[in-house]
């Protein structure tokens, strides 16, 4: 057998392992289209729920979810980036840079249910903030960090040496260069992470349970000190204790419009994303 | 604190960049901190049979062995099933295909990637326990590899898209330095794109270790949830650290030793994971060398 | 324009009365009430850390507990009951085992029993699912089956949470056996009658209302000290006539004397 | 022997180059001149098929070496480029100890004692060995520009190409090495087919036995003696050349 | 006026350019040769501390530049930078459009509308205004190497730099390009002060006022005319030299 036809063997085996795991998406979407969609009426995403989720739609929970997630993002990119940057172009002891970067994959791997409850034993019982979005936006910000710190930093650490030396030959101060080499040339990996990272903070129950969410008797919240109604809590409350077959279906279609507005994020962010990207696509 | 006398010259930005690495250093720490306090007098009471007791029962023993073997366990099956099929992927979508097919690639990752990890634990037990137990012809289906392998499922396109940009980062006039020496594509991507994009794909495998290690609703669904220390049989239910954290630690909030014990645990997975982190920038050094 | 807050955690499975009730409530009230999961362990602690309003337990308050907390004077207001079954698999109820002694549950918790044909059933193995230790549920059944809320059950195969982890586990298998809730009983999971000196109970609703099931449980909002105000109004909502509709509705049974 | 047929290579609408049909004969050295921009790299890099995985790169014709089709869909690439060594402009070693990147193409096809041997030879050829010999074992992206031409050479010699293409592969050298270089090219003559790209006229005079221009897209063999154009060094200047 | 104190520059134990106490007058041009690795570029890059990030790099001793002492702690390298401009050896240009690429150092400084006669001006300076005007929108990666080393060198232009560090800016043109560069070194000599870092001696000689040779980490005028090493190609045999 010479190198060609190994070549050409193992070309066909990855190759449908690629097309498996792109199967696999849409056998996960049509499985959750299936399970979803019998919860789907008319008014299903604008209206509010009630009956313990037998009846009505699932409004505020989406506008919760939007709400904790997005604020999230905006609390966890700047430490992210500021942070990945940091160790990246201002560090320059080896050790103390393996050990950030050690800890972030350390801060990754904490079980969810340690932050959330953490994070009520911080901000409930010792700061007493109540529940509120403000917290959990909090937590889940510190949640996702580590994801988004990683993504940021292969996307930086991968740009090639050269570039940082041409334009320290033209004199950019540093944030010039970050602001017109670094950033541009690694907006792919940062755009790539806050997907990530709003993926996680979208699925996550464990952590906003006991800090920031209530399952009914909030609409929009009013002020810093008020809890959410949440898509991902709704799910996991209906999945629980949910009896009766309204309820089960609701909690699969709360779930369809979960996937489907993360999803949507991801189409934006593409959108987004092509128009920005420098970096040629050799 | 050290830390400023290695940084070159602070400008205002990088101040702000600098009080940025803080608030991450200081989030972590607390975290540390915080679990080390509060496992301190389990430890103080349990001493080393916290981690080599096999019995776990409130009130009485707190012995955290069968967490901490089925974490490894299910997280090790999880890496095993993720490893081949994400690098094949990646090797195939970064190498192979034409960027346009590899745009398309990279998006259905993402959006796999996107599917929120409740998503996934809802799929898990309406499926994949009754898909296991009657593929294997088991007596049930919440099992270790149940577990390992919805955990797969869950990390792969994260591992998939992250190793894939690790590859494809690598300069193209490495390849065509290679390819000009009559290398195949395949020998390419084998000699000169991985061992450069090593650090990156050994990054992303830390970040599916780290995610499978801490995943709590979709395990604790499927795993089935019985303190035992496993055999060597992966056919049967089992614990994790973060499945015994989810069905316990609500409960036992701030109740004494109960709590301190849980807590012991979150401080045990946190130095397993430091283990592995560091074997893994081991790993890298050595590559470098 | 907004009264007051009152805050409800706790248990799941007395979530959706609350929740229910909340939105009858503020139809004709100021207050706004808002209901949140956690567990009956975050319910009480939560009341007595003043950060919630109403803890909801789905089980009594633990000796620990009202040690510690004996300061806060917790409340117990039972609000309604649940009965909570012996379920097996429907292949194994079809397969005749239909009724089991205390005693023969007691075994097969125990892993003595490791066959359904030891108590007259198919020559199956039998898949034992327990609940979370501090479970309501688990706390009455263990205490019917062994005299002992928290008795080991070393024939465990599985470990389960919610009513419904643990319906749909006993459903997907053909030959499981758990304890549930009757509100989750249904085809795919039967309940068996409980054989208790000779005499079998059915596990109906009908034998509850009578007294004669063995296996019920409270459903309780705690206050720390007595309720007042809106709080107060509230709790006596869901006591009255149109709470106990609702927590009928809701699959359990209201409490004898409102 | 390398035959065009109507060869023609475009980057889209861009002509590089137009309609060629010419062969060169086995065991030669032709010398490649024209202004920068002209077209040498991507007539070079069309010989050895390393534009495939540019987008908008085509070709017209056909070329064949040795009698292979370059540009037939079945073609064996890898053995292709094996056959037709190329020593690239902008030399890109791998990030790997020098040793690696001397033996680095014949790696698999090489018992391991034998690579010491074969990596002094090539180092010696390309008359690196002297410099590096003691550090053989740290990174290659160290050396400096020359250095790393030199290597990329001797990487390339490694592998035993029967036709070289080498793009400028003294630019970055002192006249020590470039003599030494060119007489290497001489020596291998006997071998090998050598296409060499230099921007030095006279040096494509001294060492080729036939000096092909590129300029508008049209490839022709200089055959007229050149006429010095704009002075371009005092030292120089009676004896380059440029064809207007 | 650069001067040098004492200035030695090394890569860990290994020592590249030793002990050297020196001075040049500022609008000079000064001619840099050596043979390959023997420590040009090092030198250049030592003066606009471009190896600042490089771990095992040192320096002792000092240099001023007008002045300015390159090596103290408190000295504003990006002011540096900008005062003391490098062209780089292997030509680096940004993955974005050519114009960009043009005005990269100074975009910030420049209002909107001043930049396209800008870009002009800087591209005519390198003769590359009418290869690319037409494409000034497109990707510079898809230049050629001697167009792109023409395009790194307007960039650094584009910034007005005092001291311009040119590491063989020439080592990818041809001849008629060459020359150009040539003729643009001499008449930016009446503002800038320029090192030149080259192989062809006889281009040092001509272009230069004084002539820098490095061997052995010894840095050295070069007074006495230069003797013919061995052969390097017939025609320039007579010509070129290098001192042994
Ligand atoms: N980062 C580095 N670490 C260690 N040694 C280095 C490093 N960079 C360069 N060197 C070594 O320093 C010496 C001088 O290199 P330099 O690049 O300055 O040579 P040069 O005169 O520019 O050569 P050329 O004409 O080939 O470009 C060489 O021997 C080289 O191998
Ligand atoms: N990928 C590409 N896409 C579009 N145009 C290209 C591409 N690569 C090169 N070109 C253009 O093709 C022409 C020929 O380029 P080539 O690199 O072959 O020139 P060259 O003769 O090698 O020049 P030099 O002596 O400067 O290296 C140039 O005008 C260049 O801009
Ligand atoms: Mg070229
Ligand atoms: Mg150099």
């Amino acid at each position: 057998m010479n190198a060609v036809t190994a070549e050409k063997m193992v070309l066909a085996f990855i190759g449908c392992i690629t097309f498996l795991i792109v199967a696999l998406l849409f056998t996960i979407l049509g499985i959750m289209f299936l399970k979803g969609l019998p919860a789907m009426h008319g008014g299903f995403l604008f209206e509010e729920s009630s009956d313990f989720g037998r009846a009505g739609g699932i409004l505020y929970q989406l506008v919760g979810t939007l709400i904790l997630m997005g604020v999230a993002v905006l609390w966890s990119l700047p430490v992210a980036l500021g942070s990945v940057l940091f160790q990246t172009e201002y560090l320059n002891t080896g050790k103390l840079k393996t050990f950030l970067t050690q800890l972030t994959y350390i801060l990754n791997a904490t079980p969810t249910i340690l932050f959330g409850l953490v994070g009520y034993l911080l901000f409930g019982v010792y700061l007493e903030t109540g529940v509120s979005w403000v917290t959990g936006s909090l937590i889940l910000a510190v949640m996702i960090l580590p994801t988004l710190q990683v993504s940021i930093r292969e996307a930086v650490e991968a740009l090639p040496e050269k570039y940082r030396e041409a334009g320290m030959s033209l004199g950019l101060s540093r944030p010039t260069q970050i602001w017109r080499i670094i950033l541009p040339q690694s907006l792919y990996g940062i755009v790539t992470g806050v997907l990530l990272g709003l993926a996680r903070a979208a699925g996550e129950t464990a952590a906003i349970m006991f800090t920031a969410t209530t399952f009914s008797g909030i609409q929009f919240p009013q002020s810093f000190s008020d809890p959410v109604p949440t898509l991902q809590t709704h799910i996991l409350v209906l999945a629980q204790e949910g009896a009766n077959p309204e309820s089960i279906a609701q909690a699969w279609g709360a779930g369809l419009v979960l996937l489907g507005l993360v999803f949507l994020m991801t189409l934006m962010a593409w959108a987004f994303r092509t128009r920005m990207v420098m970096e040629s696509e050799l | 604190m050290n830390a400023f006398f290695c940084v070159r010259k602070l400008e205002p930005v990088g101040w702000i960049f600098a009080a940025m690495n803080f608030v991450f250093l200081g989030c972590a720490m607390a975290l540390g901190i915080f679990l080390v306090v509060e496992s301190v007098p389990i430890l103080r009471s349990e001493g080393l049979s916290f981690w080599l007791g096999e019995n776990w029962w409130v009130g009485e023993s707190f012995g955290a062995l069968p967490m901490i073997c089925g974490s490894l366990i299910v997280t090790g099956l999880a890496i095993f099933f993720v490893l081949p099929v994400a690098l094949s992927g990646a090797l195939f979508t970064s190498e192979y295909l034409p960027p346009s097919f590899r745009r398309k690639v990279k998006g259905v990752m993402e959006l796999l990637a996107g599917v929120p990890g409740i998503i996934y634990g809802l799929l898990g037990v309406s499926f994949l326990t009754l898909g296991v137990k009657d593929a294997l012809n088991l007596l049930d289906g919440n099992t270790f590899f149940t577990a390992g392998l919805l955990l797969a499922i869950m990390i792969l396109p994260t591992v998939l898209t992250l190793s894939e940009d690790a590859l494809h980062s690598v300069s193209y006039e490495f390849r065509e330095a290679a390819e000009s020496l009559g290398l195949t594509k395949l020998q390419t991507a084998l000699r000169v794109v991985l061992p450069q994009s090593l650090p990156g794909i050994v990054g992303a495998v830390l970040l599916g270790i780290g995610r499978a290690m801490g995943e709590t609703i979709a395990v604790m669904l499927v795993v089935g949830s019985l303190d035992r220390v496993p055999g060597f049989n992966l056919f049967v239910s089992g614990q994790t650290i973060p499945s015994k954290l989810g069905r316990e630690a609500a409960e036992a909030l701030g109740s004494g030793l109960h709590w301190n014990a849980l807590m012991g645990l979150g401080l045990t997975l946190f130095l397993v994971v430091a283990i592995i982190t560091f074997s893994g920038h081991l790993f890298i050094k050595r590559c470098n060398q | 324009d907004t009264g007051s807050r009152i805050q409800i955690v706790g248990s799941t499975t007395v979530l959706p009365v609350a929740s229910r009730s909340a939105q009858k409530f503020m139809e004709s009230s100021s207050s706004r009430i808002l209901v949140n999961a956690g567990g009956s362990g975050v319910g009480i602690h939560s009341v007595v850390g003043g950060r919630a309003d109403i803890g909801m337990a789905s089980r009594e308050i633990s000796l620990d507990e009202s040690n510690r907390f004996e300061k806060s004077h917790l409340k117990i207001h039972p609000v309604g009951l649940d009965a909570v079954a012996c379920v097996v698999s429907s292949e194994i109820y079809q397969a005749g085992v239909q009724q089991l002694t205390a005693r023969q549950i007691a075994g097969i918790y125990l892993g003595e029993i490791r066959n359904w044909k030891e108590v007259g059933g198919p020559n199956k193995k039998i898949v034992v699912v327990d609940k979370e230790r501090h479970r309501g549920t688990r706390h009455v059944f263990m205490e019917y089956v062994f005299g002992n809320a928290s008795q080991r059950t070393p024939g465990t195969l599985l470990v389960t949470g919610s009513n419904n982890e643990e319906q749909a586990k006993i459903a997907q298998s053909d030959s499981a056996i758990g304890m549930l809730s009757f509100n989750w009983i249904n085809e795919d999971v039967k309940a068996v009658s409980l054989l208790d000196h000779g005499k079998e109970i059915m596990p109906t609703w009908e034998s509850v209302r009578q007294g004669s099931y063995p296996i019920v449980r409270k459903l309780n909002f705690i206050t720390a000290g007595n309720p007042k105000g809106e709080v107060k109004a509230f709790i006596d909502f869901v006591k009255g006539p149109e709470g106990q509709k609702i927590v009928e509705e809701s699959g359990y049974i209201p409490i004898e004397n409102p | 022997m390398i035959q065009f047929k109507n060869f023609a290579v475009a980057f889209g609408e861009r002509k590089v180059v137009q309609e060629l049909t010419f062969s060169l004969s086995t065991n030669s050295i032709t010398g490649i001149i024209g202004a920068s921009g002209s077209g040498k790299t991507t007539f070079l890099r069309a010989l050895c098929r390393m534009n495939d995985r540019i987008n908008n790169f085509s070709v017209e014709g056909s070329v064949f070496i040795d009698g292979m089709d370059v540009y037939r869909p079945d073609t064996d690439v890898y053995a292709l480029r094996r056959k037709v060594g190329m020593v690239f402009q902008k030399p890109c070693v791998f990030p790997k100890s020098i040793f690696d990147n001397a033996i680095f193409g014949v790696r698999d096809k090489l018992p391991k004692k034998e690579r010491p041997d074969l990596v002094e030879k090539v180092l010696r050829e390309v008359f690196l060995w002297e410099e590096v010999k003691d550090r053989l074992g740290e990174k290659a992206t160290t050396l400096s520009q020359g250095q790393q031409q030199r290597l990329t050479l001797a990487r390339t010699l490694a592998v035993g190409p029967k036709v070289l293409l080498m793009d400028e592969p003294t630019s970055s050298l002192d006249p020590k090495s470039t003599a030494a270089i060119e007489r290497l090219a001489q020596s291998l003559k006997s071998r090998h087919t050598i296409l060499w790209v230099t921007h030095q006229h006279d040096q494509a005079q001294s060492i080729a036995d036939r000096v092909l221009v590129i300029e508008n897209g049209q490839v022709t063999p200089l055959s007229t003696p050149i006429v010095p154009p704009e002075k371009s060094s005092s030292f120089t200047k009676i004896l380059q050349g440029y064809p207007e």
